[in-house]
């Protein structure tokens, strides 16, 4: 399997693999593999071809805003570390398939990695990361890095570049280092970012997060911009939407802060605005 | 993609004793991009003769001036009011006469005779079917979603505050689920004494 | 996008859209002239795709008292082609206040389809009796090509029955001999031809105008024919035990 | 512009009011089609439209479903078209086609039964559908079995989009039609009596409505006898009622939309349009 | 041609007040006053002459020539303004490859008559002026005999067993009615013919003078062809003798 073959092929420790593979039964990460068509067939290719792009229910789930920055405290009250923010929508073209989505999911108890792309495959690969983190702490007496957890998803995620797999995630948590995000897609990418958005609504989150994001901020101000940030986001993207959830990561363990409805969230920003956002009927 | 989807948008008609309610979003999108908010699908034709246009935002604006030039001819000839049902024929003619090469929108037409008040209430496809059941039609991206929750919010004989209240509350089940139609909605209960306007409060992504 | 788009003229039952596939007339016919006349046999198969949206089809179809053509090939052409050179056949006999000439007519068919040769698929044998040549019948097969036969086949039957054709074929033949063949030969067709069948239909033109016949497969006159029989299929040594 | 000018304006635009089809789109919408957009779903009848002649009349019945891919467009749709008093003409294929060829033939049947005096045939009829659909190439996605009693008799033909024609004595189209002919071919007799001819027309129909997706919801008859014409419907066999009717009422309280804002309009009280 | 025609003659399009067409009559005076043209039919096919005078000794010989061909079997004889006559015949030949065309068989006598009728008719609308000439169409074939056509001016086509157009025709009408025509051979109706031509020859002026000739009958298997000269010469010998004869018998 692809999460079992980076082990370094150094001569000088061969000696003490060969020992290890031979008496030591070492934890197995993952024996799954996907069952992939003979004869050197594409899946994306074949499904494309022979059921058509159109067909609903082989568009995998899309349309998404996710997002993740970092902060410090700014005052000693607060605490800092990380906001992870997201909305709650899955929809296939037009169709809205879900209103309450998870897009936070756990990997351990200080890391999460958010999904946008193919829900299945964010799911199923962000578990078994997940695995693998917890085997490697039992085995290493030792909890994992975010680097580390997150190249190893990167990787597993190269190794099926190409084949169709859709998979944009935020690796997000704190360990030894400190706080980190890493940002990791199908295409191979891994990168360390602080302030960082994916999905298709993640420009307009982008353009709030690049307008208020401050270094220092307090913890009440770092989560009014997380909200904030998805509700403009839901509002310009018609594949993102339902409600706003956000995980706050901070050095003393994880947040989980419940669903606030995006909708309520710009009805409450017209009336702080005092703007007027009803649609005022006009005579034709 | 459907060219039908480009722009988003959904219309809906129901109809009820001497009254008849005409729902439309207010989204104007491209592809997944919300460009406005304000775009209401609806036009009012004469008092009581309204009609929707969903689907592709250019051909719908197309299509309604051309309703309006020969609605105001019609008017100029004939010297009377325009029923729905000749308004919907007109729609359709003018539909079928570009078969070959249609305009990418369906009408939907909803009103009161100007004599008797005898709802009317019609839908069409892009080449002019009309299909004027007595209950409820529905166009636009939303149709699917609506002809269900429909079957079960609509009852006959419905007053005016009825019919808008299972009318609004149709539209907005269905935009709980479209992701092309939304951002607020408008509903016009026409009666044979006035036509009420209504912006109703919807989910805004 | 255009409504003609090709997925949309395609048949989809399931979702409603109505299938479109051509309906032509897979046909036998066979005629030949005697001195006198001519005789036509055709079989009554339409089909459309698989299906047989006609069994009792004529395919004779009369243009002038002495004037027949029968039609194969996509049946709304030849329809159409019948009818306007009907038309114009009889405009002329109008104006010149003459009968038109079987050659002529042929003739007039002959423009049609070639001049069409790209729209239609059409394939014709006209068959008549004027006071100037007698009997005649002309072939006019998909493209515009005339030739007069004393004897002959075509449509999709015919390749089962020219070999019986040329056998029975001889000259000077009288009318009843030549119903005789003809029949046969039609039987002959729609007993092996998969998209000819349905009833007998002979056609005879001569001075006295037009006499068209039909046969039922359930009558006494229709040709009957036994198909030598199978042997059983199993292996010999099962055979052997069911003995 | 003089004044001349403008009139012949205003008479161009005028005459621009119908009849003949208008092309202007079609390179844009193939140019869209080309840019990868994919065209509308149109209304179809994908139906089940039978007819059967008997002892001196004839009988036309079709279902009543409309459909659009997947939903159904309409309940209740009237496919069976009256062409004249005793001529009916029932549609399958594209809706609106059937809709406009049906109105073309009705009207230009009763100009021409004003015209002359007499009542029209069967047979002008076919032949007005046939040479409309077959200039169109079967574009024109109107299948029609045309019936009815003239003077000569009780006629029926079949009528594709390609402008083939057939006389029938029986005859089933549309989507439904597989399983309509194979009821009639099996019960169809000649010299039927008119109950009988009903009732076999009413039973292929079911079969159609009841093996075809697209066929269903309700069934329109029409029984044409010489002296008189009578139509029947919409009747709702069993198996296309509502399983259960709706037991609990969605009756929601005034007031349980939120509205954010309203407006009235009035009416103008016009006692007379003096339009100048 | 009494009546002047006071402003009622200045084109086709126009009646004169007792019912009368002048341009068209006019036009039937160019055709008459043309040089005198016969045709013939008798048992076995038909001829058809024409005197011409020779204006010039710089002239090839025949080089106007009046007898010309619609098809192979369709002689055509014409008498008149010389320009339209080439006009008339250059559509009845265009006629007759569209009928070959369509039909795949020569154009039939009457048909070629029907039509160049409606052609020269045409021209009697007004549109134009009307054609100055008379046709001929002449044919034979096994069935049907000889038949002679004869299209005027006004667009009127009859059929004739013989008839005679140009300055001298009633003369000709009244030489060719002493004739048994049914009963004539070939060879004789062309000696007959050549005697009629020669007997209405105006007094004096033979000099400068030939006849052309074509005929169309069994002896040419059905096509329209020129008649030798050799066999027109001896025909004039005969014809000479013969009306020598008759003079003596006055």
């Amino acid at each position: 399997m692809w999460g079992c073959t980076f082990a370094e092929k150094n001569e000088d420790v061969r000696d003490h693999e060969e020992f290890k593979a031979d008496y030591l039964h070492e934890p197995v990460v993952s024996q799954f593999s996907f069952p992939l068509p003979p004869l050197g067939i594409q899946p994306k290719e074949f499904v494309g071809a022979h059921f058509g792009k159109e067909l609903k229910n082989l568009q995998f789930r899309k349309g998404t805003t996710t997002l993740a920055f970092l902060y410090e405290p700014a005052t000693p009250a607060d605490q800092g570390g990380i906001i992870i923010a997201v909305d709650s929508r899955a929809s296939a073209g037009e169709y809205i398939s879900s209103k309450s989505v998870m897009k936070i999911l756990d990997i351990g108890d200080r890391m999460v990695a958010t999904m946008a792309g193919g829900a299945a495959d964010c799911q199923f690969w962000t578990r078994v990361v997940a695995k693998y983190c917890t085997l490697y702490e039992l085995r290493e007496k030792a909890p994992i890095t975010v680097a580390a957890a997150s190249k190893y998803f990167a990787n597993v995620l190269y190794g099926y570049k190409g084949q169709g797999l859709s998979v944009g995630s935020m690796v997000c948590g704190y360990d030894k280092r400190g706080p980190a995000i890493f940002k990791v897609d199908s295409e191979g990418d891994r990168s360390s970012l602080n302030v960082c958005s994916v999905g298709s609504g993640s420009l307009n989150a982008y353009g709030i997060l690049d307008q208020h994001y401050k270094p220092k901020m307090t913890d009440e101000e770092a989560k009014q911009l997380g909200w904030r940030a998805i509700m403009h986001a839901t509002y310009r993207d018609s594949g993102s939407g339902g409600v706003c959830n956000l995980v706050h990561i901070s050095p003393e363990g994880k947040t989980r802060y419940p669903g606030r409805d995006v909708s309520q969230l710009y009805y409450e920003f017209a009336a702080e605005l005092g703007r007027d956002i009803a649609y005022d009927p006009r005579d034709d | 993609m459907s060219i039908m989807s480009y722009n988003g948008g959904t219309v809906l008609a129901m109809a009820g004793n001497e009254c008849v309610c005409i729902a439309t979003d207010l989204r104007f999108g491209e592809q997944m991009t919300t460009v406005a908010v304000d775009q209401k699908k609806v036009h009012k034709i004469s008092d009581k003769v309204y009609v929707g246009l969903a689907g592709f935002a250019s051909d719908a604006k197309t299509v309604l001036e051309k309703i309006n030039f020969r609605k105001g001819l019609y008017e100029l000839r004939e010297n009377r009011k325009l029923k729905p049902e000749v308004l919907a024929t007109m729609i359709s003619n003018l539909c079928y006469q570009h078969r070959f090469g249609s305009f990418f929108t369906e009408p939907l037409v909803a009103g009161l005779d100007p004599i008797t008040s005898k709802p009317y209430i019609c839908a069409m496809d892009t080449i002019g079917c009309i299909a004027a059941p007595r209950d409820f039609v529905a166009v636009g991206t939303g149709q699917e979603y609506l002809l269900g929750v429909c079957e079960t919010f609509w009852r006959e004989n419905m007053n005016a505050d009825d019919l808008f209240e299972a009318t609004a509350q149709s539209i907005l089940s269905a935009l709980e689920r479209d992701a092309a139609s939304g951002w607020g909605a408008v509903v016009y209960t026409i009666t044979k004494d006035n036509v009420n306007v209504r912006t109703i409060k919807a989910r805004m992504d | 996008m255009d409504t003609m788009h090709e997925s949309l003229v395609k048949a989809v039952p399931a979702l409603g859209h109505y299938p479109q596939e051509p309906i032509s007339t897979g046909t036998t016919l066979i005629a030949m002239e005697f001195d006198g006349g001519v005789v036509v046999g055709t079989d009554s198969r339409t089909s459309a795709g698989s299906f047989i949206s006609s069994r009792v089809t004529n395919k004779i179809t009369p243009v002038t008292d002495h004037l027949v053509v029968c039609r194969s090939g996509n049946a709304a052409d030849t329809q159409t082609i019948a009818d306007v050179v009907k038309y114009q056949i009889e405009a002329y006999t109008m104006l010149e206040a003459e009968k038109v000439s079987i050659y002529r007519a042929t003739q007039i068919f002959r423009q049609f389809l070639y001049n069409y040769r790209d729209q239609l698929s059409a394939s014709v044998l006209v068959a008549g009796w004027d006071e100037n040549e007698g009997g005649q019948l002309y072939a006019l097969p998909i493209g515009g090509f005339v030739t007069r036969q004393r004897s002959t086949a075509s449509g999709s039957g015919s390749t089962f029955v020219t070999g019986y054709l040329d056998k029975n074929w001889k000259p000077n033949m009288t009318k009843e001999e030549c119903v005789k063949v003809v029949k046969e030969a039609v039987g002959l067709a729609t007993f092996r031809d998969g998209s000819s069948g349905g009833v007998i239909r002979i056609g005879v033109i001569d001075k006295n105008g037009t006499d068209i016949k039909l046969y039922r497969p359930d009558g006494n006159d229709f040709p009957k024919f036994v198909a030598p029989t199978p042997h059983p299929s199993w292996p010999a040594h099962v055979e052997a035990k069911n003995q | 512009m003089t004044a001349t000018e403008s009139q012949q304006g205003v008479l161009k635009m005028e005459l621009d009011k119908g009849g003949a089809f208008s092309f202007d789109n079609c390179f844009r919408n193939m140019a869209m089609c080309r840019m990868g957009a994919a065209p509308p779903r149109l209304t179809s009848t994908g139906t089940t439209i039978v007819a059967a002649s008997y002892n001196g009349g004839l009988v036309m019945g079709a279902d009543s479903r409309a459909t659009a891919g997947n939903i159904i467009a309409d309940k209740h749709c009237e496919k069976v078209h009256k062409l004249t008093e005793s001529i009916y003409a029932c549609g399958a294929g594209t809706a609106a086609d059937l809709d406009q060829v049906t109105k073309m033939l009705s009207s230009n049947l009763r100009l021409m039964e004003l015209n002359t005096g007499k009542k029209a045939r069967v047979i002008t009829a076919m032949r007005q559908a046939k040479q409309h659909l077959f200039d169109y190439q079967g574009y024109i996605g109107a299948y029609l079995l045309i019936g009815g009693v003239d003077p000569t008799g009780p006629h029926l033909y079949e009528c594709t989009a390609n402008g083939t024609t057939m006389h029938k004595e029986f005859a089933a189209q549309g989507s439904g039609s597989y399983a309509a002919i194979s009821v009639l071919e099996r019960d169809f007799k000649v010299g039927m009596d008119e109950a009988q001819a009903k009732a076999l027309v009413q039973r292929a129909l079911h079969a159609g409505m009841s093996g075809d997706n697209a066929s269903g919801n309700s069934l329109n008859l029409v029984i044409i006898r010489p002296e008189k014409t009578i139509f029947e419907g919409p009747i709702v066999p069993d198996f296309c009622k509502k399983p259960e009717p709706i037991d609990l009422e969605y009756k929601f309280k005034p007031g349980s939309t939120a509205v954010l804002k309203r407006k009235e309009i009035k009416y103008e009280i016009v006692e007379s349009m003096d339009i100048h | 041609m009494s009546s002047i025609g006071t402003g009622y003659d200045l084109a086709a399009s126009t009646f004169s007040p007792d019912g009368r067409i002048f341009q068209i009559e006019y036009a039937q005076k160019a055709v008459d006053n043309s040089e005198t043209m016969i045709a013939l039919r008798g048992k076995n096919g038909v001829v058809c002459a024409v005197e011409k005078a020779i204006p010039s000794k710089l002239y090839q010989e025949n080089s106007k020539p009046r007898m010309m061909t619609a098809a192979e079997h369709l002689g055509l004889g014409l008498a008149g303004v010389y320009p339209d006559c080439r006009a008339i015949r250059d559509y009845a030949v265009e006629e007759g490859l569209k009928y070959l065309r369509d039909y795949r068989c020569p154009i039939p006598d009457k048909k070629l008559a029907a039509t160049l009728a409606e052609y020269v008719h045409m021209f009697t609308l007004g549109i134009s002026r009307p054609f100055g000439c008379s046709v001929f169409v002449n044919s034979w074939d096994k069935k049907d005999g000889g038949k002679i056509f004869l299209i005027e001016p006004s667009g009127l086509s009859y059929e004739y067993r013989a008839w005679a157009v140009g300055k001298n025709r009633q003369a000709a009408k009244a030489e060719i009615e002493k004739l048994k025509l049914d009963e004539l051979e070939m060879d004789q109706l062309v000696k007959e013919a050549v005697r009629i031509i020669m007997a209405i020859r105006d007094e004096g002026k033979d000099k400068n003078v030939t006849i052309e000739m074509s005929w169309v009958g069994e002896n040419t298997k059905g096509n329209a062809e020129l008649v030798p000269n050799a066999t027109i010469d001896a025909a004039e010998e005969w014809a000479r003798r013969a009306l020598d004869e008759d003079d003596l018998d006055d």
